[in-house]
C-alpha cells in the first residue's frame, strides 16, 4: 500500500496541520510516513500545500510529484495541482471554495461541502478536518481511530473541547460521502 | 462632479502587496510612494529593498530597485549615491536588517554622513521568517526564539536605534513615527518627506524610525496590532525628532598635522 | 456624495479602516473574496464625508475616496 | 530506546544535538533552518544550556570560538547566505583545532536565492569556503533518523580530532516529518573526559592559548603540516558510505541526503523494470569514499551522478574513479527537486547511449 | 634596606613585548596586568587579543588567551563567559577592531549586557597594517589612506564609542581615560580597575576607552606622540565617566504579552 | 607605450585598474595588500572616481554591489580572511550578474594565519566560497607586469558577460617590484556603451531591478540555469595558458602565479642538466585550462603540480588529466616558499621512480 | 639611595621617561644596546626620589624602581 | 650575469630602500631586476630582509633561497642567513654593528665600518648607502652611475642635499672595499 497525497490550499486554512494529522495518523497505523510542507515566506495569505506518503514499505523519496491523492481546498491549488494526479487517482474538492469544475476524466473526482458543513457545526476553522475524515474513509489509508488519536498528539496544547470537535469534524467528513 | 480626493500614488506600481493583513510595511510603502511622486523624484530615484517581508518592495516602488544581502542597505547605497550623486537614494529596512546584522553598516553610514535615506520600519520582530526576536523587541515579549518573553538577562536590551544615531556628528535628519493611526500617518509622511529633502539638499544622512504593526507575528489581530504600537512600542520608542539640520552645527575641520608639526 | 472604493482584490480585510473612520461608515463583508480574505464595505454609506481617514491607514492601498 | 517521535528533520537535529551533550548555541534565523534555534531557544535552558540569538551570523560562529575553546560541545546552524558569512569563522576555528558542529540547512542560491530545498554548497563544505588550507567534517543525513542521530557522531569526532565537524542537508529534510528513534545514550557533557587545551581556570597549570596564528617564518607551515596529518587520518578511517544493490548493477547511481532518497526511488522504480541500477551513497563527503566508487567503478563503467546543483559532487566522483568509468550528471539546481521519474528517464537514456 | 617600590607585575609573561617605542599599549598591558594580579583574578581570567598590534597580548597576559578575528572579540568573550560564568572575561582591542569591523559585536554585546570587560586602546590609527585611517581618526588627520587629511565629505566622521554606548541600557560602565602622562595612567588603572570589579560583581558591561600612542604611524616621536594625546585627542575625545553602576536604574521588565492578551 | 616602471605588484594592480576604467573602490586594510587601498586613495580622487576605507569587508563588497549596479568600473582587494567576509556578498553579486573586478592578495592560512604569500584560496576561488552554483573568473597573474595589464582584461570579461571576475594573487607578487609596461591604451569609463540593465535616472525607460532572488517555484531554477549557460560558454571561449617547452617535455610542470615562476626556475635548471621539464601556467584558474591539460596527458606521463597549499590546484588537473598520466604535487602550505633548486629535486625523484 | 633599574634588553629608547621625570634624572645613553635602540640610563641618579613616575609611563615595562 | 642578493638587519636601517635602489640601479643599467621585501607586521624593531635580483637574463623566481651576495647589516642577520650564502659568494658585513665573525671559508668575507663611516659623514642613517656602494665595487652588478641616477627615483620627495649626501656616502663605499 503506497499513499502519495497533496494537501492545498491558502494560507490559514490549516492545510499544514492536517497534513501533519494525516503523517502521524498513518504512524499510528504502524505504517511508514513522510510530511513535507511548501514552506514559503512566512507572511499570511497565499497559498499553503504539503506532501504526506503513508506506505507500507520503507518511503524512498518523500516527494510527491504524482499524487494518489489531491486534496484542494481553494480554487487557485485546482489549476496548479490537477494535471499532476495519477491515473486513477483521487481529486478531493472542497466545494464550498471551488468553484470550477477538474478537466480530467481519468482520475476519481469527489466533492465535499466542507466549509458549510464545518460551519455549521460552528467554524468554518475545521474544513480542513472534514476533508481529511472524508479522505480517510474514501482510501482507507488511515483509520478514524488513528486520526483520534494523533489529534492530541499534533495539537499538544488545544483543549479538549477543541479536541473532540476536530474529532466531530472527521467523523461528518466521512459521512459526508 | 466628484473627485477622487484619495487615490493610488503613481510612486508605486501596481502589483499586489503580499504583506499579511494590518500589517505596517503596506503603510510605509504608500507613503514613500506618495513622497517620492510629490517632490517629483521618481524617476531619478534608486531604492533598496532589504531582506525580510519587505524584500518584495522591489516589485512595489515605481522607480529603480535593486535588492542586496542582509543588513547591508546603507553599504549599497553608499555605492550607489557615489557613483550617482545625481540619484536620490533610499534603503528600506527592518529592524532585524538595520539594527541587528546591519548594525555596523548603519552606524557607519551614518558616521560617514552619506547622502542618503533609511526607512527603518520597526515592527519589533522578525517578520519573514517567522516571528524570531529582533533587536527592538521590547522585554518580556514573546517571540519564537523568546518563548518565555524577553530576559535581559539572557537576549539583552532592546536597542533605540534614533537615540543611538543621534550621537553621531554626520547625520542631518533623524526622527521616529508611528503609522498606526491617521494622525501619525500624516505626521509620519512629513518626516519621511523631510528625510528625503534633506538628501536632496545635499544636508546629510537622513533616517526615519517608523514603528510597525505586525500582526501576524506578534500573534495577534491587526486592531490589537495597533494597540500594542500605541500602549507598548510608543512609550519605549518615544516618537519625536532626533536630529534636525536646524540643529546642525558647522563642521569645523581641524588639522592635527600641522598640530604635529609644531609639537 | 463623498463616498469610498474598496478594491476587493487588494483588501485583506485587517479592518483598519473601521476604526480609523470616525463615523462607522465601514463594516466588513460575510463573504469572502477570491482572495480568501472578507474585505471591507461600506455600512452607512450616507454617512461618509470623504475625509481620507480609512485610506490613509489602510495598508493595501485599498481604498480610493471620492467627494 | 525511545518511543517512535514524528519530528521535523531541523527539530530532530536540535535535539539530538542536545542529547549529544551540546549546551551552547548561538545562531541567527534564516528559513529553512529556523525551527533549530527555536527549539533550542526553550530547549538548551531546560538542560541548563545556554541558547544565543547572535546579532548576525558572524558574530554566532565567532561566539562558538570562544565557547569552544572553553571546551563545551556547541553548535550552530544557518542556511546558504549565513553560512558564506561564517566561512572567515570556520577558517579560525579550524586553524584553532577547536571542535565544533554546525548545520548547513540548504536552499537555493546564489545570492538570496530562494527559500527551496537545494543542494548548491557541497564546494563551500567539502573545499573549505574560507581561506587557507583546512577541512571540515561533513556528515550529509539523508533521512529524520540520521538528522537526530549524526549530531552525536560529530561531536565524538570534533572532539577526537579537534576539528570542525558539520551536517550538510537541505530545506527538505530540515522541514519534512518523519518517525525518528535515537540510536544513542543521552550525553552528560559534564561527564565527558576534560579537555588539556581548554581555557577557564589557570589554578594549578600552564596558562593556555589559543590562536590561529603564527607569524613567525616557517612555523605556520609547520602548523598546517601537523593539520595536514590529521586530514590524512580521517581520509583513512573515518569515511562513511551506504551502499544500495551495487552487487549486480550495471549503472551506478551516486547521490547523497535529499536526493539520494530520489535516487533510490528511481532505484526502485528501474528494479521493478529490471534495469540493474546501483546506489551509493557517500554518508561522509568529507572524508569522500572515493576509495569504494574507484573500486565500483572497475567494474561498473556507467556512473551517474544526481545531485540538486549545476554539479559538485560529480567532481569528487570523477576524482574518485579517473577516467576508468563514463560519469554522467544530473543536476537541478537552485531548489529544483528532480522526482525519481525523471531520473528513471535519464538513466535509461544512459543505459542506451 | 632597599626595597623593590616598582616592580614587573605578575600580571604579564616575561615575554619582550613587539611595540614600538613610546607605544601605549604596553602601558595598557602593565595596567591591565597590575589589575589582575592586584585582583587576584590573574589564574581565573581570560584575556581575548585582537587583530591589530597588540595581537601579541596573547603571549603578554599571564592568563589564559584566546586570538579570533579582527573585530569579533565581544562575540568570543560573549561565548567564553556564558559558558564559564566563574571565569573574569577581558576583551582588549584596537579602535580599528571594536568601532569599525566590530561595530556590531561591540553594540550587540553592549545591549545584551555582556558581563565582560572590554579594554579599548583608541590611538585614532590603524596600526598593525600601516597607518590606515580608523573610525576616531580625527578630521584633517593623515593617514595612508587619508593622504590628504581626513575629510569629512568623503571619510565620515570620527566617532565616539563611549559616548555611543552611553545610549544604551545595559553597560554598568563606561569611562575615557588615556595613559600619555603619569597622571592619567594612574585614572586609568583606577577605571580598569572599575571594569573588572563591575564584572566580578556581575553588574553588567564594562568597556574603558583609552587614548593612547601610535608614534610610528602618526608619523612622529613618542614624545610628540603624547602632546598629539594631550592638544588633539582629548579635547575631541574627552575624558571621564560615561556611565557608571551606581546611576543605573533597576530594570523594569514589562510584560507586553499580558497587554497583548487585554488588548 | 609607457616607460618602463619599477612598480610594486600591488600598486601596478592599483594602476592598472584605474586606467582600466575603475572609478570606484572600497575596500578594508589588510597585509598583504594595504598599497592597493593606499595608492587608491590618492590615485582615483585624481580621476575623479571615489575611493572609500569601508567599515569592514562585508561593507566593501556590497558597496561593490551597490556601485556596479549603477554601470560604474568597480574594484575590491583583500586577502584571505577578508575575501572570506566577502564570499555571501560575492555570491549575491553573482546571482545578480553584475560585473566587478577584486583581487585577493593570498596570504598564509587558515584562520589569521601570516602574511607571507601562499596560495592556499585556490579552492575558494575556483569553486565559489560563496553559497550556491556560481563561477567568477579568475586571472592569475605571475608578474607585476601582469599584476598591472590583466585588471583590464577582468574589466572587459566582466562586462561582456555581466559577471564577478578577479585578480588570484599573494603576497610576493603585491610586494615585489619589477619593472612594468602597460599593454594598454587608458581607458575613459565615460566612453564605455551604455549598459542597458544600470540602475540610474529612469526618465524614459522601464523602471529597472537587480536582484539575485526569486522565491516563485522553479524561476530561480531556470535563472540559473542561464547562469549555467554563460559559464559554458566562458569555459569555451575565455581559457587562458602559457605553455613552456612542452614540445619534447619528459615531465610537465603545471603551476600558476608565484609558484609557476619558481616552477620557471627549477625548468631551467633541470633543462641545464638536460632534464626534459615543460612547464604549463594556467592564467585563467576558471576557466581552467582542461584542454590542453588533458591533451598533453595523453604524451607526457609525469605531472607535478607546484603550489603553495596543501594541494588544490592539483584537483583540477587530476580532473583534467581523468587518469592518462601519474599526477604529483609539491605542495608548501601557509607560508611556505619553494625554491627552483627544491622542486628540481622534487622532479629527479619522480623521474627515477 | 632610591633608584631606577633599566632593563635594556627591554628599553626603547622612548624618552617618554625623561620628560615624565620631574627631576631630570634619567637621560639617553649615547651607545645602542643589543636590540639597535639607545636606552635610557640615570643621568643624575642622585637626584632620584624614587616616585615611580617614570616607571609609570614606560610603555615596556623597562623600569623597575627601588627606594 | 645573473646576482641574487639579500640584504638584512633592523627595522629602521634603510634596508628596504637600499634594496629598492639596488633594483632600480640594476634597472637603469638595462638588467632584469626582481625586489621583494620580507615584509612583516608593519610595528617598527624587529628585523627587515629583502631580496634583490640583478640578471642579464629574464628572470624566473624573484625569491632568492641561496644568496650570491649577503648584506649584513646586524649580529642576527649573520647567523640567520650565512648558511645560505652560495658557494664561493659574498658576505659583506656591517662590521660597525656585527662583532661575530662568519664560520664558512667557502664564501669570501668583506667587513665595512659602515656605520662609523657614515658618522664621519653626520648620520648613520647613511651606512645602508656605504654597503650598497661597496657592493657596486665588489660585484660590478650595478653602476655608480644607475646607483646615482636611481637615488632620485627612489626618493623622490628627497631634498638634493640629501641625494648628494646619499650619493657621496655610495662613493666612501666603494672606497672603503
Ligand atoms: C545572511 C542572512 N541571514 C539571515 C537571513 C534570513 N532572514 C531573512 S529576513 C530576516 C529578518 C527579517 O526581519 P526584519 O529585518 O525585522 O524585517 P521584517 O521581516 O520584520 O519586515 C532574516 C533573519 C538571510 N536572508 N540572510
Ligand atoms: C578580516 C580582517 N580584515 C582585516 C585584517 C587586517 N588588519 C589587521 S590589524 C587591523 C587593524 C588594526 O588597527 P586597530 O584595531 O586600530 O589596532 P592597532 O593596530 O592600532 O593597535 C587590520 C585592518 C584582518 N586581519 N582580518
Ligand atoms: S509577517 Fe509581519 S511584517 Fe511581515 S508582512 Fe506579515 S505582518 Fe507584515
Ligand atoms: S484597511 Fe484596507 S485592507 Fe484593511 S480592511 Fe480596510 S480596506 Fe481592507
Ligand atoms: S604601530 Fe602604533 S599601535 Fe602598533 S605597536 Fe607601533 S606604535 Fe603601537
Ligand atoms: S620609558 Fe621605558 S622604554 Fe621608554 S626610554 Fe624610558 S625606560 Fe626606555
Amino acid at each position: 500500500m503506497y499513499q502519495g497525497v497533496i494537501m492545498s490550499g491558502f494560507g490559514g486554512q490549516g492545510i499544514i496541520s492536517a497534513g501533519i494529522l494525516l503523517a502521524y495518523a498513518g504512524m499510528t497505523d504502524g505504517k511508514y510516513v513522510t510530511f513535507f510542507p511548501a514552506y514559503g515566506a512566512e507572511m499570511r495569505g497565499g497559498t499553503a500545500n504539503c506532501s504526506v506518503v503513508i506506505s507500507s514499505e520503507e518511503i524512498a523519496s518523500p516527494v510527491v510529484a504524482y499524487p494518489d491523492t489531491l486534496v484542494v481546498m481553494n480554487e487557485p491549488s485546482l489549476a496548479r495541482f490537477e494535471a499532476s494526479v495519477r491515473k486513477g487517482g483521487l481529486l478531493l474538492i472542497n466545494s464550498s471554495l471551488v468553484a470550477g469544475k477538474p478537466k480530467r476524466d481519468d482520475v476519481k473526482v469527489q466533492y465535499i461541502q466542507a466549509n458549510e458543513i464545518a460551519e455549521k457545526m460552528g467554524t468554518t476553522k475545521i474544513a480542513n478536518m472534514v476533508m481529511i475524515g472524508a479522505y480517510s474513509k474514501l482510501t482507507g489509508a488511515i483509520s478514524f481511530e488513528g486520526l483520534k488519536k494523533s489529534l492530541q498528539k499534533v495539537f499538544p496544547r488545544a483543549r479538549q473541547e477543541i479536541i473532540d470537535l476536530d474529532s466531530e469534524a472527521l467523523k461528518k467528513g466521512m459521512e459526508a460521502v | 462632479m466628484e473627485k477622487k480626493v484619495f487615490e493610488r500614488t503613481k510612486g508605486l506600481t501596481e502589483i499586489l502587496m503580499r504583506y499579511c493583513p494590518g500589517c505596517g510595511h503596506g503603510v510605509v510603502h504608500r507613503l514613500v510612494g506618495e513622497v517620492m511622486e510629490e517632490l517629483g523624484i521618481t524617476n531619478r530615484t534608486i531604492g533598496i529593498a532589504p531582506v525580510g517581508c519587505s524584500v518584495f518592495a522591489d516589485e512595489y516602488f515605481n522607480c529603480d530597485m535593486i535588492q542586496p544581502a542582509h543588513g547591508r542597505g546603507p553599504a549599497v547605497a553608499t555605492g550607489i549615491k557615489r557613483v550617482r550623486p545625481d540619484c536620490i537614494v533610499f534603503s528600506y529596512q527592518g529592524d532585524g536588517d538595520l539594527a541587528s546584522i546591519g548594525m555596523a553598516e548603519t552606524i557607519h553610514a551614518a558616521a560617514r554622513g552619506e547622502r542618503i535615506t533609511i526607512i527603518f520600519v520597526n515592527n519589533a520582530i522578525y517578520g519573514m521568517t517567522g516571528g524570531q526576536m529582533a533587536p527592538t523587541t521590547l522585554l518580556g515579549m514573546k517571540s519564537t526564539t523568546t518563548p518565555f518573553g524577553r530576559d535581559p538577562r539572557v537576549a539583552g536590551y532592546p536597542i533605540k536605534v534614533c537615540e543611538l544615531l543621534a550621537t553621531l556628528e554626520a547625520p542631518a535628519y533623524l526622527a521616529r513615527v508611528s503609522v498606526h493611526k491617521p494622525a501619525n500617518v500624516l505626521k509620519a509622511k512629513k518626516a519621511i518627506k523631510k528625510a528625503f529633502q534633506v538628501q536632496m539638499n545635499d544636508q546629510g544622512f537622513s533616517l526615519v524610525e517608523i514603528l510597525s504593526q505586525c500582526p501576524t507575528d506578534w500573534f495577534v489581530t491587526p486592531l490589537q496590532g495597533i494597540d500594542f504600537v500605541e500602549k507598548m512600542m510608543i512609550p519605549f520608542f518615544p516618537l519625536g525628532e532626533y536630529k534636525t539640520i536646524e540643529g546642525k552645527k558647522e563642521t569645523v575641520k581641524p588639522e592635527p598635522k600641522k598640530v604635529l608639526e609644531t609639537v | 456624495m463623498p463616498r469610498i472604493e474598496v478594491d476587493t482584490i487588494r483588501c485583506k480585510g485587517c479592518e483598519l479602516c473601521v476604526v480609523a473612520c470616525p463615523y462607522k461608515v465601514i463594516g466588513m463583508s460575510k463573504k469572502f473574496a477570491s482572495t480568501g480574505y472578507y474585505p471591507a464595505v461600506m455600512v452607512k454609506p450616507e454617512k461618509c464625508t470623504g475625509c481620507t481617514l480609512c485610506a490613509l491607514v489602510c495598508p493595501d492601498v485599498a481604498i480610493e475616496v471620492y467627494k | 530506546m525511545d518511543e517512535k517521535l514524528l519530528m521535523k528533520g531541523n527539530e530532530a537535529l536540535a535535539e539530538g544535538a542536545v542529547r549529544a551533550g551540546c549546551r551552547f548555541f548561538s545562531g541567527y534565523p534564516i528559513t529553512p533552518q529556523n525551527e533549530v534555534p527555536e527549539y533550542l531557544s526553550w530547549r538548551l535552558p531546560e538542560v541548563g544550556g545556554t541558547f544565543i540569538q547572535a546579532e548576525s551570523e558572524v558574530a554566532a560562529i565567532n561566539m562558538l570560538y570562544g565557547a569552544s575553546a572553553c571546551g563545551a560541545r556547541v553548535m550552530t546552524s544557518s542556511s546558504g547566505p549565513g553560512i558564506s558569512l561564517k566561512q572567515e569563522g570556520i577558517s579560525y576555528i579550524s586553524g584553532a583545532n577547536l571542535p565544533i558542529f554546525y548545520a548547513n540547512v540548504m536552499r537555493g542560491g546564489p545570492g538570496l536565492g530562494n527559500i527551496a530545498p537545494s543542494q548548491g554548497d557541497y564546494f563551500q563544505a567539502t573545499r573549505g569556503g574560507g581561506h587557507g588550507d583546512y577541512r571540515v567534517i561533513v556528515y550529509a543525513p539523508n533521512s529524520v533518523s540520521e538528522m537526530g542521530n549524526f549530531p552525536k557522531r560529530c561531536y565524538d569526532l570534533a572532539e577526537k580530532y579537534r576539528i570542525a565537524t558539520m551536517v550538510l542537508t537541505d530545506g527538505l529534510l530540515g522541514q519534512m516529518m518523519e518517525p525518528i528513534e535515537f540510536d544513542f545514550e543521552p550525553v552528560d557533557p559534564a561527564k565527558l573526559p576534560e579537555k588539556d587545551w581548554a581555557l577557564g581556570n589557570a589554578e594549578g597549570r600552564e596558562r593556555r592559548v589559543i590562536r590561529s596564528y603564527d607569524l613567525r617564518p616557517g612555523y605556520l607551515e609547520k602548523m598546517t603540516l601537523k593539520l595536514a596529518e590529521k586530514y590524512k587520518e580521517i581520509e583513512e578511517k573515518e569515511v562513511k558510505f551506504e551502499a544500495v544493490q551495487v552487487e549486480d548493477a550495471e549503472i551506478l547511481l551516486v547521490a547523497y541526503g535529499t536526493s539520494s532518497r530520489i535516487s533510490k526511488s528511481a532505484l526502485m522504480l528501474g528494479r521493478k523494470e529490471g534495469i540493474k541500477i546501483g546506489l551509493l551513497r557517500p554518508i561522509t563527503l568529507w572524508p569522500f569514499p572515493s576509495k569504494i566508487i574507484s573500486d565500483l567503478s572497475e567494474r561498473i563503467k556507467k556512473i551517474l551522478t544526481v545531485e540538486m546543483s549545476l554539479g559538485q559532487l560529480v567532481e569528487d566522483v570523477k576524482l574518485a574513479v579517473e577516467g576508468k568509468a563514463k560519469v554522467y550528471l544530473h543536476g537541478r539546481p537552485s531548489g529544483g527537486i528532480p522526482t525519481g521519474e525523471e531520473v528513471l528517464e535519464v538513466i535509461k537514456k544512459i543505459m542506451k547511449s
